[in-house]
């Protein structure tokens, strides 16, 4: 076990990637010389060369567009794209080229692109540097959509979605980056749990927390505090946002019977919806309670001096978890059809 | 790289002008720097590329006949282009890729593709109608100048992996508006990709005429991003050949890519759903009716002592023969199962698509069971 | 009254919006001279000239970027996207900046553009000439975004669109253009009802059948259908996707204690997930058995000959009602766990 | 148009050279072409821009000692590139619009934005400093190239409303490879937009160098776009006001785009937040710092036998004394209510947001009660 940051974490997964097949290339803006924004392909380039840890001109299109091409060549293209909201551009070439290709081609193409995406608030950033897009992506069929929230996830997961034949959008916790955690750097890739699977990061009875990326940590720190209030909360990181663990989160809900979601991302078409929808077919009959959603709001990101008023944390998760659990909370009073 | 050294390619566009080396009458025009590319095309080889051009007609025009007859959802012809697009398909090696708009049937036809292949999905009968690495030529792309970034890509490749076989990306003129054709220049470019960037500028975006694209030559556009840039007489399949082969040449030999823009016409519709008539008149029509790619090859060979008569009875044999083969092809394309709507959207196992689709093939069999209870008069459980 | 199709009813109010308003221009590929691909535009170059109905490069994000700035100058820009699979490459310029500018300068700039987006299948087209890509921009804060469904809808709801002056993203269903219905052309906007309210589109008691676009005709011939097997359905056609009129959702929910969402677009992180989780949260005590979904597949939009098999149709939907209803369905059996 | 048409501009790209009109030592280089355009740009005048220039290079390092010492969150530094962001904002008029990244703060200053405007976004206090329509000038953009477009669609509704002001979009040499920068060229060019593209080619897109964008002068791009491309040297202030001036009377006279390229260095760190001694040497900074914006001006004023220590000295004061005022500014801006994170989504009611409002309201109370009731000793329902 070696204690590495989440982001040397990544540095580590793509330097293994890199040794362990030829095919596999890095490619973004300011990824190579540099080592990235945030250090995360620090040393890469200089260990593999300029053709293997690619610095491409500034078009995140160009970047996805000719990865594809590359992937038509063989290549197993991991492309970076700087900040979460950087991606748009590349919009087109994802939703109609990278996620479409495998089936309009009858299988003959693969497309095993990793798209890095570091994402999310909290880190006191200038606008359009702290998205939460990961919906759009979830609901497009024909990608994987996973988001890594520990040290030893970011590691293995990120080997996983590199070695899918699949396209994976690889979000990254930009705020967790400096978090430190215990890596096990010789663990074999064989035996590793599926990046498609949740874990349990807190077993509890009373109500089931599900999250992901930036919240995990919160969520276990609402866990610990809900629990000196004797609330017990079982918290689940849901790792792979599409598809979404079904199984581990129903089995959860059905002991609970109680579910809140949390993300960054708006409330408005999120992947909280999604969540309660999909629990909602399978464990009807053992709700007691509706879902709770507790959401970054439904407005562009705010200025950093606001962005506080706009994330999820403890004490919203928490409100959340009153609400499910008809505590006294800050829509008591307020009459559900209102709600 | 300094602007001189790009001159010293002595590529960049001649200006208000084009490489042409047969005229529309079929004279053959001299050109000290474009000749010696095409030095091998005697009159035999010259024979086979209109051979090409006048199956390729054919073939089109059937398909367009197999639309109208409700054979086909879809066809947008070639009628036209046939120079453009045998002049620089027959320039290519097997080992090129080839990154096409919808367009490219004749590019097509020259990599191998059989005609069921070709038509395949404009039926609808399947996402696409070959495997790309059988014949080293990608789906064709309907998105606008989404191609030109995955053939740079591509050719990207070939150089970290040391090949000197090339990529080449065709497109339209109106595609030189899309962000993703000049992002690939800016791309093969900087990376010095082995990339052959054709734009047939066939003078026509449906009903958007090229000036609205663009008031300069779309070749001028290669010099600003560092290429050299061609401008053909894309009606001449001679002179697109030697412009193509120069450009591959340049690629294989690490100089990078090339904008080649081929002068042409769109003589039918955009496709089988379209009104020409909304936008352009019968004028423009006629007048590049008197470019026509074929007529002048066929001029030329009888110059060169061919009996063009007795070629053209040939080829039109062979035309016909060609054009039954597709419309037999048409019917023996399978219509496609119910459940393989749910095939190759993963290359893995998903979790949820597994899910749906056991769904889906649930809901398809509670209908045979009401089907098969009501042919034995009892009660179906479904409507 | 006057009997229009849809296509025509959408001329008219273009019509009517660019004699009302010399600040409104249209923009799009082939929309002057040819009068757009479907026609819908047909005749307003002639009558306004090429300054008011532009026929532009063949670009979408230079047609949403260059709307941008002639809103800052003061126009009403309503840009046409040929074809919902077109919208891709504009998605940057719509979520970066259409949806973000008038929070960014704090109100003082303002987008009233309108984009509109034929939209959805069942018209046997090529591939990226079907799809339904609503989800992603009800996800988009700062955008409102609406289906029409009928000719007399179109005319009004356009209209309301380009005089919104928040973005909106107006779908049409492109299947059902050709549709004809009565249209009141001197009909007051004042008065209309407005785009933001759903409309109850058949009455009943036993389940809520929420959709919109294309569907809304499928949804009416269900209800009928079912009506035959003593089945009352209440139809609601949304029209708003966002915000969603969860008033009128959840009045008829609260009534029928059952929910049926259904809509082309895939269900993973498709509206209908929203649609449940929202009214979860306000009836759960009303639900008498788990919302349920009727979604096209999650699937990248397949060839022409199997699009019947990826949409949802008349007895999809009716399957989707017996099996909220706990009648014999395509599921009888399959454990709801399992499911 | 044809490209003769372009050449008789005159305004074609130097090869391998631009224009100056001040050496870096401070002679007055004379040019036929150019001098006419700033012939009334006296000692003076000139002294004004460059006081300008002294004063902007001031705020800007008096803005990264504040981002040093906490008080803003990040600052993107214009230091090195004064004379092509002073030059080209003093050429414009008051009703010309301004479409800037997020480094122009030299350009804000000259539309008259003052200091706590100019650093309310960088302390995050704010999404914006000030109201576009007060000065003329966007909200600058983060989005790379993005403005391109939104200038050229401003410029496309100038010329239907027959007016003669322009729009002019600044952005960087990184930006050229963007596909939004290269539609906006095509949109431009189509339409005869009365805007100027300026681009200063700082050398530098954070870690990369200009070269890995583009292999080509960037000035040489404007060409295949249809229009003329300037090549400028950005750190002459007089070059780049004779060049901005040029295009602008281009702009006004409804003969469409021009693209100039300012050649010029970033002298600081891409934003406060990076380190370019990753990426760059000493020599080069040192031979950049060789061929100042500032110093040239000085020298050839006096030159012009204007007292040129004086006006050092002069300047230098006023410069103090503008960096104090924003220093003083900064603690001015008000942090921002709680509940203001709702304003301005949408312009018009809107259900969906009036709700979520309204919960985060009570959600706020709740601890406000809590506050309350534990100050009276009471038991809070809250945590
Ligand atoms: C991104 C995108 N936008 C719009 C369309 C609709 N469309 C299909 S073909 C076409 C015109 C293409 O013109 P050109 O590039 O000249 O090629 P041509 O059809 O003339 O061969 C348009 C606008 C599309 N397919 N993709
Ligand atoms: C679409 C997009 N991609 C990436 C970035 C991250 N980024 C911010 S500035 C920058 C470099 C810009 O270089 P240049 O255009 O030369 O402008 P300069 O910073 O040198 O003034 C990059 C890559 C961004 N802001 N927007
Ligand atoms: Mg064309
Ligand atoms: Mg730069």
């Amino acid at each position: 076990m070696t204690t590495l940051t989440l982001g040397k974490a990544l540095n580590e997964a793509m330097r293994r990637a890199l040794a362990g097949d030829e095919k596999v290339v890095l490619m973004g803006e300011d990824i190579g010389t540099l080592g990235g924004v945030f250090r995360v392909t620090d040393g890469l380039k200089a260990e593999f060369g300029p053709n293997r840890v690619v610095d491409t001109p500034l078009s995140e299109a160009g970047i996805v567009g000719t990865a594809v091409g590359l992937a038509y060549r063989g290549f197993r293209p991991v492309v970076e794209i700087q900040f979460d909201g950087f991606i748009y551009p590349a919009f087109d070439q994802l939703i109609a080229q990278v996620a479409k290709l495998h089936y309009r081609s009858r299988g003959n193409v693969r497309m095993p692109l990793t798209i890095r995406v570091p994402f999310g608030g909290g880190i006191g950033a200038a606008e359009h540097h702290s998205e939460s897009p990961e919906a759009y992506f979830a609901h497009t069929a024909g990608l994987r959509v996973v988001a890594c929230s520990n040290p030893a996830d970011a590691y293995v997961m990120l080997q996983q979605a590199i070695a899918s034949d699949d396209p994976v959008l690889f979000f990254e916790p930009k705020r967790r980056y400096h978090v430190k955690g215990e890596v096990d750097l010789d663990a074999s890739l064989a035996d590793a749990k599926p990046m498609g699977l949740a874990t349990f990061i807190a077993k509890g009875d009373d109500v089931t927390l599900v999250t992901y990326g930036g919240l995990v940590q919160t969520a276990r720190d609402a866990a610990i505090a809900a629990a000196e209030d004797g609330i017990s909360i079982e918290v689940i990181d849901l790792r792979s946002l599409a598809p979404i663990d079904y199984e581990s989160v129903a089995a959860s809900v059905r002991r609970t019977g109680r579910l809140v979601v949390a993300h960054e991302a708006g409330q408005q078409g999120g992947l909280g919806g999604e969540l309660i929808a999909g629990i909602t077919e399978r464990c009807f009959e053992y709700l007691e309670a509706a879902p709770v959603r507790v959401t970054g709001h439904d407005i562009p990101y705010p200025p950093a001096k606001l962005e506080r008023h706009h994330l999820p944390d403890l004490d919203r998760i928490l409100d959340g978890v009153d609400r499910v659990l008809g505590r006294p909370n800050s829509l008591s009073g307020v009459e559900a059809g209102a709600r | 790289m300094t602007p001189s050294d790009r001159d010293a390619t002595g590529l960049l566009t001649r200006r208000d002008q084009y490489v042409q080396l047969i005229t529309p009458t079929g004279e053959r025009r001299h050109d000290p720097e474009y000749d010696p590319w095409v030095a091998d095309v005697d009159a035999d080889a010259l024979a086979r590329l209109y051979r090409d051009m006048a199956i390729v007609r054919r073939l089109d025009a059937e398909a367009t006949a197999l639309q109208r007859q409700g054979e086909l959802g879809l066809w947008p012809p070639l009628a036209g282009q046939e120079a453009a697009q045998i002049g620089s398909a027959r320039a290519l090696r097997d080992d090129d890729f080839v990154f096409s708009s919808y367009r490219e049937h004749a590019v097509a036809w020259c990599r191998g593709v059989g005609p069921a292949e070709l038509l395949t999905v404009w039926r609808g009968s399947a996402a696409s109608g070959w495997n790309p690495f059988e014949y080293a030529m990608a789906v064709p792309q309907i998105i606008i100048g989404a191609q030109a970034l995955h053939a740079t890509g591509y050719a990207m490749g070939l150089t970290w992996e040391e090949s000197d076989a090339a990529a080449i990306s065709y497109f339209g003129d109106g595609a030189t508006s899309e962000g993703d054709v000049n992002e690939a220049f800016v791309f093969a470019s900087s990376f010095d990709a082995p990339v052959v960037f054709f734009c047939q500028n066939n003078q026509w975006a449906i009903s958007e005429p090229v000036d609205l694209q663009s008031k300069q030559h779309l070749a001028r556009r290669a010099d600003g991003f560092g290429m050299p840039g061609i401008r053909v007489d894309g009606n001449d399949v001679l002179a697109v050949l030697a412009a193509t082969r120069i450009a591959l040449d340049r690629a294989r030999r690490g100089k990078g890519p090339t904008l080649i823009e081929a002068v042409t016409y769109r003589m039918g519709p955009h496709t089988t759903a379209d009104d020409p008539k909304r936008y352009r008149t019968d004028d423009e029509l006629a007048d590049w009716r008197t470019r026509d790619p074929l007529a002048r090859v066929l001029g030329l060979l009888g110059a060169m002592g061919t009996d063009a008569d007795a070629l053209e009875a040939e080829v039109a044999e062979e035309s016909r023969a060609a054009a039954a083969e597709l419309r037999a092809a048409v019917t023996t394309i399978p219509d496609p199962e119910p459940m393989s709507v749910f095939d190759h959207v993963y290359a893995e196992p998903n979790t949820h698509l597994a899910r749906q689709r056991d769904h889906y093939a649930r809901y398809l069999a509670m209908f045979e069971e009401a089907d098969a209870a009501a042919a034995s008069g009892a009660e179906g459980g479904a409507r």
